[in-house]
């Protein structure tokens, strides 16, 4: 690319912990406005542009009106990147579509005033449900240094690439001793790699919460936690923490 | 240059993973994605031989294996096609003329143009496949007083894919050699030529004498079978087929395990192969 | 080959002046959690001689998990200028089966076309074998392992009654030794062979170990690779702890700034879903069986067949680290031979 | 000047999460002041409903990035409270600790990046990069502190791994800690070298005044945040958090996704200025000393010193963990062993988290599955105070003119440190 690319973040129903790992890049964050030109990003700056060359979008999609406003970001952008899981798959904001309806969830947290307009909302989904993404970055929270690789490949013409391998493969990098081992159930098999295994590595089960690998072999992993007793509800209910959708056949 | 430790100068002078430096002199576009780009070694000639591949590196983005497609010469170019399909290749498509690349080559097993001196040699080659027969087919009409009848089969997914249409015109003039090709479909483009796969070529040559010819094979993946079973139909011992394989590859030189099939290594052991030397491996075809 | 001796706290002793002498790193096996790794020392405290297994063979300094091969200026193939950290170090208590499983390092790295940023830091090297002092449940080293630890040991150590017995296997051994409190041995050939093999292995592989190579060879069809395949997570623990693994993947990294590269290789493996997929997509391993089968043909047929050695040193690490419970090349020979099916010894 | 001003602020920027600020004055006459948050409703209350106790802190800790440490311990002591665990000293040492290490990374965030730029009259921190390079390296410098005090001890800078349900699943090695102490004590200087930046731009802060309620916890050992009871300058008596539905008794307004809450008067306010009215006399030394150089001497009713109090809470922050760290540098640090003694119960757990009190409930059954929850989130608290400052502000102010009015409007919606995405479930969910 030429000129520095135009770069735009926006956010939908979240947590903002994601972009909070860009605040965190700290240094970086200097690097960073060196190799893009930061024009939209309102935790940020006051301050809005027409047209993007790349578009950062966090958050998952819980409204007809968010609906209409990432439409209408997609078709300001060039290249549209969704990051956080809640872009990427809705998120821990999925579990409220695992419940019965959403008229009891609006009722449970808004008691008798839940049918007023403004709270209406949808079964959340992904950014990739709306609008065309170009590139997804996984995890809850995103890592920062993933997220700089993505940035990096974009500004270099190159395609972004984030791992198809477990978290296994980065747990056992780390020389930890596998949560079985401690008769822990961990979804490490499953997940989708590239956070450093940070949660094992830590002393806790993964929770996938990067989602899974393209092809995750959910049938050996029910077996493995059947061995642990677990039912298939129950194995689902685990895997779906972070809006993952499996089939667990059986 | 080593850091931090005592190896100096060595690692510099003995790494097998640093690329020498080529300038790009030419490029030609030749289909939507593939195309045509020459380079200059400057000071050497790259010294391969017909089939070999070498790995083209651009800083910053990474290294991909690409065949040679010029036949061996002694001045310092040498030629290749490339299509853009990811990272490297697209960065290789958007150098200008007088731009810079690394490469480290030539590597692997070369078509044993020797060997075939005397016999008839017919080509079959699909798609990006006619680029690494080429150094093989023209190094063959460049010594055309060695190697007797020559024919040359090419199949291609659609007339806008057809590569080198330049030197096709040249060789279907020819009346030394034998060129046929055709495409699987001509997808609303105007083509009078045949239509369907490759094998469909093969009922249509005529006295082809399987003991005193060499069949060289290079395509995609799922061609080598049906073209292997039209060969064997045509009475071909495995002896006389040679074939050329694509595998994943990383380093080049056998050591990342990208391209083991079997014992062997592809970037080493191949990737040009004698059929009857492979068919045995499983996982070859 | 000379044999001395010398108490423990003399070899703790030893090695605490080898630190402070910095003329190499020093890397002894310490404790993470409940099990071992291999780590730097800073101090001879911290070692843990007494172990098992350590969870990462020592592969992991000689083609470290992400190495840097080449630095550069991105756009600018002039400035590519080969790089290597070649550090010397001496790496203390490696048992004999990861000795044998450098010999195997070695030779793929030397061999062909040399790969000086292996050797070079393994010339750099120098080994101190020692005989397993701990029952690892999953080990059958003794089924598959001859004599390669000798190749490559600079000195190999047997434990005997608080004592080290010391062979001093190569010249750089001797040099290294010098100036510690290393006595005459009095101790007998017959001894101290018995001490060797006190620890026992519970496992082997089922089969004569020349025999294997053949053996799978004509198994290439036997059921076992589509049921443990079924099974596998393609998660690549395996060949991520194994010794005997050595396959990389080569990636382009530049700083943010764009005005640094890198070229590095990472670990990689053919249990990997992606491995062996080519550019247009086609995956000439695709499905979970082939990658199962590949892997244990490697260490039992491709690499005998290259080496004349077994490709595999019987650590146990691939069983221990694999949550389908199924890498094991001896659970894997079991099963061939507890279900030979006619029309499989084709 | 006109006595016409219409103010629209869409989306105010700089603050995390959506709010808008609506102001229509005709010819003088008040037609609408409003201070509206239209984020979408996010309903976590519903969403661990029938999940694990041991799932239910990872859940509400995505209720938002910037409190989720917060989050975490009120969810951890809520589920605590409902099983009737006990954590050792080690642990709770270790959640203050980490408490603190988010305040400090919030705090820092705010003020510098989100409040300095107003203080500047530029549209945000980016510009400062070149024109301020000194200021902006030294809060980097905090600011990745506070990150690394956190990622040691919570094993990640936002969403903590190590806290869980009575314990910490892995401990800081003593060579961690020693090395976070040094660099807490040296970070004291740079700390007063904002204040001095903060202090030379004290100036712009608006003068004005209204006096409310400040709710906070407190607890006679310190300058509350991780444990305490509820006090405001309204009562005497601290009440238990147990009892925390009468102290903010929410309501579900029309402009608004989130709930607005009051208790003595019509509204009250939480946050840094609320604990400092309620508990500035037990702050140490130093932050002591800060405060009086910035100004904050006693109660205050001024809004826009709560960035003030957090720049204060900053100094306290690190004073504190120093001392925690000497504390813990004392004591073995060996991993706990996990709970296993689950049992059907309800508990509130409360903490300070930067934008003020917040609360956590929950009700499990005798599997530790979670029945029933409700989150009260400070921002919420304090959205009915924004309301009514901005009706007093508005005509007290009217002379000022549409773009300085506007301008002083979002100013002081951003001193309150709005964190708006997690405001915005709350609910009056009927317990049984
Ligand atoms: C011996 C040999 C000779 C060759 N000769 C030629 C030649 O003459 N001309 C020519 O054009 N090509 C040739 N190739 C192919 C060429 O090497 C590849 O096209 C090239 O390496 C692609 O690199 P890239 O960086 O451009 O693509 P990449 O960015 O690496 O990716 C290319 C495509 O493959 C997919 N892909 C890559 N890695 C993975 C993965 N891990 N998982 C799933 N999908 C993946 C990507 O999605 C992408 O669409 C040859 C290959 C070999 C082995
Ligand atoms: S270990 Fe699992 S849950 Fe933890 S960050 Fe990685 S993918 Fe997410
Ligand atoms: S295959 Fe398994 S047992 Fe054999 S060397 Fe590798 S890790 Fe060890
Ligand atoms: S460790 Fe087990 S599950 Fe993982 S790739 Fe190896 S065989 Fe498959």
């Amino acid at each position: 690319m030429g000129s520095k690319p135009k770069v735009a973040f926006f956010d939908f129903a979240c947590c903002e912990g994601c972009q909070l790992q860009i605040a965190n890049l700290e240094e970086d964050v200097i690097g960073l406005t060196n190799l893009v030109d930061v024009v939209e990003f309102r935790e940020v700056l006051t301050g809005s542009a027409p047209e993007y060359d790349i578009a950062f979008i966090e958050g998952s999609i819980t409204r007809k009106e968010d609906e209409e406003r990432i439409k209408d970001i997609r078709e300001r952008s060039k290249l549209l990147v969704a990051f956080g899981q809640c872009a990427v798959s809705g998120g821990i904001n999925r579990l409220k579509n695992n419940r019965e309806s959403l008229d009891q969830v609006k009722k449970e947290v808004y008691g008798d005033s839940y049918n007023m307009p403004h709270l209406d909302t949808y079964p959340t989904k992904g950014v990739d449900e709306v609008v065309k993404v170009d590139f997804h970055i996984p995890g809850c929270p995103i890592d920062k240094n993933e997220f700089l690789s993505v940035v990096k490949a974009i500004a270099l013409g190159k395609t972004p690439s984030i791992p198809n391998y477990p978290v296994c493969i980065e747990c056992k990098l780390r020389e930890n001793e596998c949560l079985f081992d401690l008769n822990e159930v961990c979804l490490g098999p499953l997940a989708r790699a590239g956070c450093g295994a940070v949660c094992p590595s830590n002393g806790v089960p993964c929770d996938a919460c990067r989602g899974t690998v393209d092809n995750p072999n959910q049938n050996a992993m029910h077996e493995i936690l059947e061995k642990y007793n677990y039912t298939v509800d129950e194995i689902k209910r685990k895997i779906n923490l972070f809006g993952v959708k499996p089939e667990v056949k059986k | 240059m080593c850091e931090d430790c005592t190896c100096g100068e060595e690692i510099q002078k003995n790494s097998i993973y640093l690329p020498e430096v080529a300038e790009l002199v030419s490029k030609k576009k030749m289909t939507d994605v593939d195309s045509f780009f020459e380079f200059d070694l400057k000071g050497h000639s790259l010294g391969h031989l017909p089939g070999q591949f070498a790995e083209i590196s651009i800083p910053g983005i990474g290294e991909a294996p690409i065949s040679i497609s010029s036949p061996p010469s002694d001045d310092n170019k040498f030629e290749m096609v490339i299509r853009n399909i990811g990272s490297v290749t697209n960065a290789i498509h958007s150098l200008n003329v007088g731009d810079k690349i690394g490469i480290r080559g030539p590597f692997g097993t070369s078509f044993p143009m020797n060997n075939l001196r005397g016999k008839n040699l017919l080509f079959v080659t699909g798609g990006i496949g006619l680029v690494p027969a080429r150094s093989a087919i023209l190094y063959a009409l460049q010594n055309r007083a060695d190697y007797k009848d020559i024919t040359i089969l090419f199949g291609c997914k659609e007339p806008g894919q057809r590569l080198f249409t330049d030197e096709i015109e040249e060789w279907k003039n020819r009346n030394d050699i034998t060129f046929l090709e055709t495409v699987d479909t001509c997808n609303g483009n105007k083509w009078d030529g045949n239509i369907g796969v490759i094998t469909t070529l093969l009922p249509k040559l005529e006295n082809v004498d399987p003991l005193e010819t060499y069949a060289i094979v290079v395509g995609p993946p799922i061609m080598y079978k049906y073209v292997i079973m039209g060969l064997h139909d045509m009475d071909f011992s495995d002896k006389k087929i040679i074939v050329s394989l694509e595998r994943r590859m990383k380093c080049g030189v056998g050591k990342c395990g990208h391209c083991q099939m079997d014992n062997i290594y592809v970037c080493q052991d191949g990737a040009v192969f004698y059929y009857d030397d492979i068919k045995h491996l499983k996982e070859a075809l | 080959m000379e044999i001395l001796k010398i108490s423990e706290s003399d070899f703790l002793s030893f090695l605490d002046k080898k630190i402070d002498e910095k003329n190499e790193k020093v890397i002894g096996v310490v404790k993470k959690g409940s099990h071992f790794v291999f780590n730097e020392l800073e101090s001879s405290d911290k070692l843990a001689l007494d172990y098992d297994v350590t969870m990462l063979p020592p592969k992991k300094y000689f083609q470290p998990p992400k190495e840097l091969l080449l630095k550069y200026k991105p756009g600018d193939s002039e400035s590519y200028q080969a790089v290597n950290n070649c550090d010397p170090m001496a790496i203390v208590g490696i048992h004999y089966y990861d000795l044998a499983a450098i010999y195997m390092m070695d030779r793929a790295f030397s061999e062909g076309e040399r790969d000086e940023h292996y050797m070079k830091k393994r010339e750099n090297s120098i080994l101190v074998g020692l005989y397993p002092t701990k029952y690892f449940k999953y080990r059958f080293a003794k089924s598959v392992v001859r004599d390669q630890a000798y190749k490559v040991a600079d000195l190999m150590m047997v434990k005997m009654n608080g004592e080290y017995i010391v062979e001093v296997v190569s010249e750089k051994g001797k040099e290294f030794i010098k100036g510690g409190n290393f006595i005459k041995n009095n101790y007998t050939l017959q001894e101290i062979d018995d001490a060797k093999n006190k620890v026992k292995d519970d496992q082997k592989i089922p089969i004569s170990v020349e025999l294997v190579p053949d053996y799978l060879g004509k198994n290439h069809a036997h059921p076992v690779w589509e049921v443990f395949g079924e099974k596998c997570f393609s998660c690549g623990s395996c060949v991520l702890v194994c010794p005997t693994c050595y396959c990389f993947d080569v990636r382009d990294e530049v700083e943010l700034s764009l005005a640094e590269g890198k070229r590095i290789r990472v670990w990689d493996g053919c249990m990997l879903e992606d491995f062996a997929v080519c550019a247009d997509g086609h995956n000439f391993r695709k499905e979970k069986g082939q990658r199962f089968r590949h892997r244990i043909y490697r260490k039992g047929k491709h690499l005998p067949e290259k080496y004349h050695y077994f490709g595999c040193v019987g650590c146990g690490r691939c069983q221990y680290s694999c949550a389908a419970d199924i890498a094991g090349p001896v659970k894997v020979l079991k099963y061939m031979e507890d279900n030979k099916q006619g029309g499989q010894n084709v | 000047m006109s006595n016409n001003i219409k103010i629209d602020v869409h989306h105010i920027t700089r603050v995390e999460g959506h709010g808008n600020i609506v102001v229509d004055i005709k010819e003088g006459n008040v037609n609408k002041i409003e201070w509206q948050v239209p984020e979408a409703p996010r309903f976590f209350e519903a969403m661990v409903i029938g999940r694990e106790y041991h799932e239910v802190a990872t859940i509400t800790s995505r209720i938002c990035g910037i409190c989720s440490i917060g989050h975490t311990f009120a969810s951890l002591k809520a589920t605590e409270a409902a099983m009737g665990i006990e954590i050792s000293d080690l642990t709770k040492d270790l959640r203050e600790l980490l408490l603190h290490g988010e305040t400090l990374q919030s705090h820092i965030l705010h003020v510098c990046y989100l409040v300095v730029p107003d203080l500047l009259k530029v549209n945000s921190v980016i510009p400062l990069i070149k024109s301020h390079t000194e200021v902006i390296l030294l809060v980097t410098k905090l600011h990745r502190l506070a990150n690394e005090l956190c990622e040691i001890i919570g094993g990640r800078t936002t969403h903590p791994i190590r806290a869980r349900v009575g314990r910490f699943s892995m401990m800081p090695t003593k060579k961690e800690l020693e090395v976070l102490k040094k660099r807490l004590i040296e970070s004291v200087d740079d700390l007063k070298k904002l204040a001095e930046v903060v202090k030379s731009l004290a100036g712009g802060i608006p003068d004005f005044t209204r006096e409310t309620e400040y709710l906070s916890l407190t607890n006679d050992k310190e300058y509350a945040f991780y444990e305490g009871e509820c006090i405001t300058n309204d009562i005497d008596t601290p009440l238990h958090v147990d009892g925390y539905r009468n102290m903010v008794n929410e309501f579900v307004v029309s402009q608004s996704t989130a709930k607005y809450g009051k208790f003595n008067r019509e509204s009250f306010m939480v946050g840094a200025l609320a604990r400092y009215n309620n508990n500035y006399k037990q702050l140490p030394a130093l932050s002591a000393s800060v405060a009086g150089m910035l100004g904050l001497d006693g109660i205050n009713y001024n809004p826009f010193m709560n960035n003030i109090a957090q720049v204060v809470e900053c100094v306290f922050a690190v004073e504190r963990s120093i001392e925690i760290i000497d504390n813990l540098l004392d004591t073995e640090l060996k991993t706990e062993k996990k709970e296993t003694n689950i049992k059907a119960g309800r508990g509130v757990g409360a903490v300070e988290v930067p934008r003020g009190i917040l609360f956590h409930e929950y009700e499990y059954d005798e599997n530790g599955i979670c029945t029933s929850a409700n989150c009260v989130i400070p921002t919420n608290l304090n959205h009915n105070n924004i309301q009514l400052d901005f009706e007093k502000y508005v005509k007290e102010n009217l002379a000022i003119g549409e773009k300085e009015m506007g301008f002083n409007l979002e100013m002081m919606v951003r001193a309150y440190d709005p964190c708006i995405s997690c405001s915005t479930h709350f609910l009056n969910i009927e317990f049984k």
